[in-house]
C-alpha cells in the first residue's frame, strides 16, 4: 500500500499528513491533524454532521478523499471563533438555544456561515434549503432556523455601522 | 479487501487505460463509492479518480458540453437548462452537491439518478473514452448498453439547444434531500397547435432512467390536451418496472410516475393545474 | 387533484419517573476554598440541558450566583449513584437529591457566618448575589468567598451536604396490576392541522398548537427546546419513521438517513404552545418531568387530523402517502 | 427553603451550561476519545433471521494485516444476562456473544480486534460462519400461535409476570359492564418499530489502567447502570471499572441498553491496550434497539348518553429476540393504558412478545408513547362513531384529583382539563362554557 503525503492550508495555516489510499478529509481531520471538532455520524454523506469548507465551499469531508484536497483550503469549525469571541454564527446558535446535544452543531454552523457569506439575507426557505443536508434529532431544527436569520440581521447591522 | 492505490488519472484517455484492469474502479466525484471504501465493502484494490482529469468545465458551443466532473451544484446554476438545474439542485443536500458530479450521477442505480431523465428528455449525448479511443452515443442508447460500464470513462454529457418546452417534476417524501418517489422530464415541440415531437423521461422507477416510447407516441401528431397528457402519463406509468425500496412501494412509485409525467407536461405546457 | 384540510386533537398523560426496583439518586455539594460550589453526582446530559438546570437547582438552594456554582458529573470514581437519564426523571430526582444535599451545604455555610458575623444562624439570608447578610442589618455582610476561606482556613471545617431522592420500589399485584409506577404526571394537549393532497397521498402538517403543562419551567429556553424538538419527533413518527417499511417483514431496513425518513426542515409547521405550570408537590420546585411526553401529543392528535380530512381512520403508523392513499380509495369505494 | 420568596435562579433561561463548548466543536464525545496503541473493534454479525450455530472459522481473518485477537462466547465469563436483572428481573436471556443460536439479523457473534478500524473491518468479513438456518416469526400475534417458531430458550414467545402471561390491570368489571352499554366501539392501532437515530452512533473506549481497573469512556445514558452490568458480565468488582460519561450526542433511550461496552472492556482486558467500538450508522440503524412495534387493541362499551363505562385493551409488544427493557415497558404501558381518563371498569393485557426481530427497548416515552396514540385514537372514534364532541368527550372523562386509576393509585397532581382547555384557546376553539368551567379538582364527571 503507498502512503501519500498531503499538504494543505487548513483554518489559514500550512498542514501536511500522510495518507493511505481514499482516507477520507473527515479521518484525516479528526485522527491526525486533531480537528475533531468534525463530527462523524453517518461516513456514508447522509447525516451533515462533518460539513467542512472547501476554498469556502461547504463539502461533505466524509465523502472527500484528502488526496483532492491537496493544495487547497479547508475550515472546519476549529477555524472559526473561539469561546471568548464566537462567530455571529456560533454567538445566535448558543443564545437562542439552537444546539441540544450538540452533535450536528458544528455542521450545522459551518453550512450556515457559508450560507450567509454569499447571501447576507437569506429568507427562511432559502435557509432551511441550504440546511437540507444536515440531520438535527434534538431541537425541531426550527431554532437553528431562527438562529441563523438572527444571525443574518445581526451582520448585517454590524456591517452597516462599520459601512 | 481495502483498498491498495488511488490514482488520480491527469485524463480520460489516462483513466481509460486503467480502467479495465482486474479490481479497478473509476470514481467520480466519491459520494457513491466513497462510503463504501470506508466501511470496507467496496471490492476494488485499486480506485482511479477523475477529480484531475481535467472534466470539470461547461462549455457552450451552440451546444452545452459539460465535463462530466462538474459537480451537480454547478449544474445546478445553468440557467439556460432549468429542468437539469432543478433536477441538481434536488439532490440531496448542499455540501453533497459541492462533492457529487453530473458524471457520477448517471452511474447511480434507482431510485437515485436524478439527471438522466432530464438529459434523456433533451436528447443529450455522452462522450466516451475507451482503451480503443473514443465514442458519443445518444445517452438513451448508452443507458440500454448491456455489459460493463466500467471500461470507459464518461467524459462528457452534450445538451444540444432545447427545441420546444421543457418540465420537470420530481416527488419525494420531504421537499428536499429526499430519495426520489418518481421523477418525470418532458419536452415538447409544438407546431400548428400539434405536438410534433415529444420526449417522455421517467426516474426513478426502473433500474435505469428510460424514455417512455408509449407516452411519446400518445402525444406525438396531436394536440396536448387533457386526454392525451392523461392517457400519455398511464402510458408511461405502464413502462415503469419500480421495485419496493425504503421510501415507497412498487405501487407507488407507478402511482406517481403518471402524476409525475402529468405534472411534468403542464408545466411545460405552462397549463399546471394547481 | 384536491388538498383537504383536517383538524385533529389529541390529550396525554406523562409520568413522571420509574419504580421497579426503586429509583434513586444522590448528590454531594461541597464548597471550594474560595467560595464556588460544586455539585457531584453521576446523571447524564443528553443534550437536554441538565447540566444546566441542575446547576440552576443548585444554585437556587444555596442562594449564591449561578455562575459560582459547577456541575461535575458522569464519573463513576467521584459521582455517587444515579440510575440514568430515562424515564423523564432526571430533573425530578436528581433535582431532589441536590435540593437536599444543597440544603445542608446552605445550613453549614450560614453557621460558618454566623460565626463570623457573630449573629445567630437564622438571622441570616443569602443575597444570591455572593454576600450573606443579617437580616434588617443590611451593612452587616460577608462574601460567601469570606465565608469559605473561613471554614475552610480558620474554622476548620467543611461546607458540604449529601442529598439523595429515591422513589421506594411498588410492589405490584400480579392479579389487579395495584402498583405505584410514578411520581407525579405531566399533561399535554395538541391541536393538530393537516393538508392532505388527494394526488400524491401527502400530508402536510401545517401547525401543531400544544398546550403543556409541566408544573414548573425551571429553564423555560430548556423546556421549549423539549417541546419543539419533541413536536418535531411526533410528527416524524406520524408520518415518516419505521425501520421495517413492510412491517413485519425485514426487507428493506433503512441503514442511512437517506432511507430513514424524517421531516426536515422544509417540512416544520408552525408550532406554538403554551405552558401551565401547576406545581407538582414532589417536583423540585414543583417540576414535573417533561422531555419525554413531548413527542406524544403530536401522534396522536396528527393522527386524528388526518381522518377528519380524509374521513377514515389510519391506524397504523407510519401514516405514509401511500397508506392515505390506499385510504382514499377505500372511502371511495 | 422559603418558598414565599421570589426565585432568584429557577424560572430564567441561562444559557446551556455546555453551550460554548457545542458551538466551537471543543465538546468532547466519545469518538473524540483517543489513545496511543488504541484498537478498534468490530463485530461479526448474524446474516440470516434465526439460525444455529455450527462453526465459526477466524483462519482467513488472521491473516489481515493488523489483526490482533478475536473474542467468543466462550471468552465472556457471564455471557448470558438480562440488563434489568439489576432490579430483579429475569430470566437472563441475552448473549453479549451468540453460542449456539442467533435470534436476529444483525446479533453479534464475534468481536474482532484490530490495530486499525480498517483491519478489524477486512478481519470482521473474513470471519466464516457456518449456520444452518432455522424458522423464524416476525409477528407478534403469529408469535403466539401454536406451532410458531420459538424464539427464546425457555420455550414460550412470552415474558412471564408472575405467573401469567401478560402484565394485567383489572379494575372493576370491564366484561359485563361492556355487556350492559348500549354501544360497543372497538379498535385496532399499530405502531412502526423506530429507530433512537442520535446524530452520534452508540459506542464506548474501554482503556486498561496499570492498577489493572479499566477506564470506560462511554456515552451511556445511565453510568452507574453500565457499570454495573459491565461488572457482573465480565466478573469482575464493581470498583474495578471506572466508567466516564456525561456527554451524549442524543439518546432517546437507545443508550440505555449495554451492549457496547462489556465486550469492549473484555477485549481492552485482552489485549491490554485501549479498545474502541462504535457502531456505524448502519448497525445504529439496522441492529441496535427499536421502539417497540406495539399492536394495541381497545374496545369500549359506551352508555346511550356518551360515557365510556368500559375499556378492555389488549396490547402486543413486539420485544424483539431478547427482553432488554421491554418487559418494563409493558408493565408502564399497563398503568397507562386505558389513557388519562376516569373509566369505572378497566381490564388491561399487556403481552411481552418475543419475534426474531432487532430487539425492542426503551425508547423516550417508551409504553406511554403508544398508549397515548392507542388511545386518543381511540377517543375520537368512539366520538365519531356516536356523533359527540371530542373535546367534550375527553373533558367529562378526564380525571380529576381524588379519583382512583384502573391501577389503584389516587390521582394528586391532575392537569389534563387545564391543558385540554389552554390547547383550545391556543387554537382557537371555543368550548362551552360548562367545558371551560371545567377544572381538574371539579370532582366532576358523573360515575366515578
Amino acid at each position: 500500500m503507498t502512503m501519500r503525503a498531503v499538504s494543505f492550508e487548513l483554518n489559514g495555516e500550512p498542514v501536511a499528513a500522510l495518507a493511505r489510499p481514499l482516507d477520507t478529509l473527515q479521518s484525516v481531520l479528526r485522527q491526525q491533524l486533531g480537528m475533531t471538532g468534525t463530527k462523524a455520524g453517518c461516513r456514508q454523506g447522509g447525516c451533515g454532521s462533518c460539513t467542512v469548507r472547501m476554498d469556502g465551499e461547504p463539502v461533505l469531508a466524509c465523502l472527500v478523499p484528502v488526496e483532492h484536497v491537496e493544495g487547497h483550503s479547508v475550515t472546519t469549525i476549529e477555524g472559526l471563533g473561539s469561546a471568548d469571541a464566537l462567530s455571529p454564527v456560533q454567538a445566535t446558535f448558543f443564545e437562542r438555544f439552537a444546539i441540544q446535544c450538540g452533535f450536528c452543531s458544528p455542521g450545522m454552523i459551518m453550512v450556515a456561515t457559508a450560507l450567509l457569506e454569499r447571501n447576507p439575507d437569506p429568507s427562511r426557505a432559502e435557509i432551511t434549503e441550504a440546511l437540507a443536508g444536515n440531520v438535527c434529532r434534538c431541537t425541531g431544527i426550527a431554532p437553528i432556523v431562527d438562529a441563523i436569520e438572527a444571525a443574518a440581521s445581526r451582520i448585517r447591522e454590524k456591517e452597516g455601522a462599520e459601512a | 479487501m481495502g483498498v491498495r492505490e488511488y490514482v488520480l488519472a491527469t485524463s480520460a484517455e489516462g483513466a481509460a487505460s486503467l480502467a479495465g484492469e482486474p479490481g479497478t474502479v473509476l470514481m467520480g466525484g466519491g459520494t457513491l463509492l466513497m462510503p463504501q471504501a470506508t466501511a470496507g465493502t467496496l471490492g476494488a484494490e485499486r480506485v482511479v479518480g477523475l477529480h484531475a482529469a481535467g472534466l470539470d468545465y461547461v462549455r457552450r458551443n451552440g451546444v452545452t458540453a459539460i465535463g462530466a466532473m462538474s459537480p451537480l451544484a454547478t449544474v445546478a446554476t445553468l440557467e439556460d437548462l432549468p429542468a437539469l438545474r432543478s433536477a441538481a439542485r434536488g439532490v440531496s443536500g448542499w455540501a453533497l452537491r459541492n462533492v457529487a458530479t453530473l458524471g457520477g450521477n448517471l452511474y447511480a442505480a434507482a431510485p437515485y439518478g436524478d439527471l438522466a431523465p432530464v438529459l434523456l428528455a433533451l436528447d443529450a449525448t455522452v462522450r466516451l473514452v475507451g482503451p480503443g479511443g473514443e465514442r458519443t452515443p445518444a445517452l438513451a442508447d448508452w443507458l440500454t448498453e448491456e455489459g460493463d460500464r466500467g471500461r470507459e470513462v464518461l467524459a462528457e454529457v452534450v445538451v444540444p439547444s432545447p427545441r420546444g418546452v421543457t418540465g420537470h417534476r420530481r416527488h419525494a417524501r420531504r421537499a428536499a434531500n429526499s430519495p426520489a418517489v418518481a421523477s418525470a422530464a418532458v419536452r415538447l415541440v409544438i407546431e400548428d397547435g400539434a405536438v410534433a415531437e415529444a420526449r417522455v423521461a421517467i426516474g426513478a422507477v426502473a433500474p435505469r432512467a428510460l424514455r417512455a416510447a408509449a407516452a411519446e407516441e400518445r402525444l406525438t401528431g396531436a394536440p396536448a390536451d387533457a386526454a392525451a397528457i392523461a392517457e400519455a402519463s398511464e402510458a408511461a406509468a405502464a413502462a415503469a418496472s419500480p421495485v419496493d425500496d425504503p421510501v415507497a412501494s412498487a405501487w407507488y412509485r407507478r402511482r406517481m410516475t403518471a402524476v409525475s409525467v402529468r405534472q411534468a407536461l403542464e408545466s411545460a405546457l405552462g397549463s399546471e393545474s394547481r | 387533484m384536491t388538498l383537504l384540510r383536517g383538524r385533529g386533537m389529541a390529550a396525554v398523560n406523562y409520568p413522571t419517573g420509574m419504580n421497579l426496583g426503586g429509583d434513586p439518586s444522590q448528590a454531594l455539594v461541597h464548597a471550594t476554598t474560595t467560595g464556588a460550589f460544586v455539585i457531584t453526582l453521576s446523571s447524564v446530559d443528553l443534550g437536554q440541558g441538565l447540566k444546566t438546570v441542575l446547576a440552576q437547582i443548585g444554585a437556587e438552594t444555596l442562594g449564591v450566583p449561578f455562575d459560582t456554582v459547577r456541575v461535575d458529573t458522569a464519573d463513576s470514581d467521584t459521582g455517587p449513584h444515579c440510575m440514568g437519564t430515562f424515564a423523564s426523571r432526571a430533573t425530578h430526582r436528581a433535582g431532589n437529591a441536590i435540593i437536599r444535599a444543597a440544603e445542608e451545604a446552605r445550613n453549614e455555610m450560614l453557621e460558618v457566618a454566623a460565626e463570623e458575623l457573630e449573629a445567630a444562624p437564622e438571622d441570616l439570608e443569602t443575597d444570591g448575589e455572593g454576600d450573606i447578610v443579617v437580616v434588617g442589618s443590611p451593612d452587616k455582610r460577608i462574601s460567601v468567598t469570606d465565608v469559605a476561606l473561613a471554614a475552610h482556613f480558620k474554622q476548620g471545617r467543611t461546607i458540604s451536604g449529601r442529598g439523595l431522592y429515591m422513589k421506594p420500589k411498588s410492589d405490584l399485584d400480579p392479579e389487579t396490576g395495584a402498583m405505584d409506577p410514578d411520581s407525579t404526571e405531566a399533561h399535554a394537549c395538541t391541536v393538530a392541522e393537516v393538508e392532505v393532497d388527494t394526488e400524491t397521498g401527502q400530508v402536510r402538517v401545517l401547525s401543531l398548537k400544544s398546550a403543556y403543562e409541566i408544573g414548573k419551567a425551571l429553564n423555560p429556553a430548556l423546556v421549549e427546546g423539549q417541546i419543539t424538538g419533541g413536536a418535531w419527533m411526533g410528527m416524524s413518527h406520524a408520518l415518516y419513521e419505521t425501520t421495517a417499511p413492510y412491517y413485519p417483514a425485514l426487507d428493506h431496513s433503512p441503514g442511512d438517513f437517506n432511507n430513514y425518513l424524517m421531516p426536515g426542515a422544509a417540512e416544520l409547521p408552525e408550532i406554538e404552545s403554551t405552558m401551565l405550570e401547576m406545581a407538582s408537590a414532589n417536583g423540585p420546585f414543583g417540576a414535573k418531568g417533561v422531555g419525554e411526553m413531548t413527542a406524544n401529543s403530536p401522534i396522536p392528535a396528527i393522527a386524528n387530523a388526518v381522518t377528519d380530512a380524509i374521513g377514515v381512520q389510519i391506524t397504523e403508523l407510519p401514516i405514509t402517502p401511500e397508506k392515505v392513499l390506499r385510504a382514499l380509495e377505500e372511502v371511495a369505494a | 427553603m422559603n418558598q414565599a420568596k421570589p426565585f432568584n435562579v429557577i424560572g430564567r433561561a441561562h444559557e446551556r451550561r455546555d453551550g460554548l463548548g457545542h458551538v466551537t466543536g471543543t465538546t468532547v464525545y466519545v469518538d473524540d476519545v483517543s489513545f496511543p496503541r488504541m484498537c478498534h473493534l468490530k463485530m461479526v454479525r448474524n446474516p440470516l433471521v434465526h439460525a444455529r450455530i455450527r462453526g465459526i472459522d477466524f483462519s482467513e481473518a488472521e491473516k489481515v494485516p493488523g489483526f490482533v485477537t478475536a473474542l467468543t462466547a466462550r471468552d465472556v465469563p457471564k455471557n448470558v444476562y438480562t440488563i434489568l436483572c439489576l432490579i430483579g428481573v429475569e430470566p437472563d436471556d441475552e448473549p453479549v456473544l451468540a453460542e449456539d443460536r442467533v435470534r436476529y439479523r444483525g446479533e453479534q457473534i464475534a468481536a474482532v480486534v484490530a490495530e486499525t478500524e480498517a483491519a478489524a473491518t477486512e478481519a470482521a468479513a473474513k470471519v466464516r460462519l457456518d449456520l444452518e438456518e432455522l424458522p423464524h416469526v416476525l409477528d407478534v400475534e403469529e408469535a403466539l400461535a401454536p406451532g410458531a417458531p420459538v424464539v427464546t430458550h425457555w420455550g414460550t414467545n412470552h415474558f412471564v409476570y408472575e405467573g401469567h402471561h401478560c402484565r394485567r390491570v383489572r379494575y372493576g368489571d370491564a366484561e359485563a359492564a361492556r355487556e350492559r352499554a348500549e354501544h360497543v366501539v372497538s379498535g385496532r392501532y399499530q405502531l412502526s418499530p423506530i429507530e433512537h437515530a442520535p446524530v452520534e452512533t452508540t459506542g464506548c473506549v474501554a482503556k486498561p489502567e496499570a492498577d489493572g481497573r479499566v477506564t470506560i469512556y462511554t456515552n451511556t445514558q445511565a453510568i452507574y447502570f453500565s457499570l454495573d452490568n459491565t461488572a457482573l458480565i465480565l466478573g469482575v468488582p464493581p470498583h474495578q471499572l471506572h466508567f466516564v460519561g456525561g456527554t451524549v450526542g442524543g439518546g432517546f433511550g437507545g443508550k440505555v441498553d449495554v451492549i457496547v461496552e462489556p465486550i469492549a472492556a473484555l477485549a481492552a482486558m485482552r489485549t491490554g491496550r485501549p479498545v474502541k467500538y462504535m457502531y456505524t450508522r448502519p448497525e445504529e440503524m439496522q441492529v441496535s434497539s427499536t421502539r417497540s412495534a406495539a399492536r394495541i387493541y381497545i374496545r369500549d362499551g359506551v352508555t346511550a348518553d356518551g360515557t365510556i363505562v368500559s375499556r378492555e385493551v389488549t396490547t402486543f409488544h413486539d420485544a424483539g429476540a431478547y427482553s432488554r427493557h421491554t418487559p418494563y415497558g409493558c408493565t408502564k404501558h399497563a398503568a397507562n393504558a386505558a389513557g388519562p381518563y376516569t373509566i369505572p371498569n378497566v381490564s388491561v393485557d399487556v403481552h411481552c412478545v418475543y419475534t426474531n426481530r432487532q430487539p425492542s427497548s426503551a425508547m423516550r416515552g417508551f409504553g406511554v408513547t403508544e398508549a397515548s396514540f392507542a388511545v386518543e385514537m381511540q377517543m375520537d372514534r368512539v366520538a365519531r362513531e356516536l356523533g359527540l364532541d371530542p373535546w367534550e368527550l375527553r373533558l367529562r372523562h378526564a380525571y380529576r384529583n381524588g379519583d382512583e386509576r384502573p391501577y389503584r393509585k389516587t390521582t394528586e397532581d391532575a392537569s389534563l382539563v387545564e391543558a385540554i382547555q389552554a390547547a383550545a384557546t391556543l387554537a382557537g376553539i371555543e368550548l362551552s362554557g360548562e367545558l371551560q368551567a371545567m377544572t381538574s379538582d371539579d370532582g366532576n364527571g358523573g360515575e366515578r
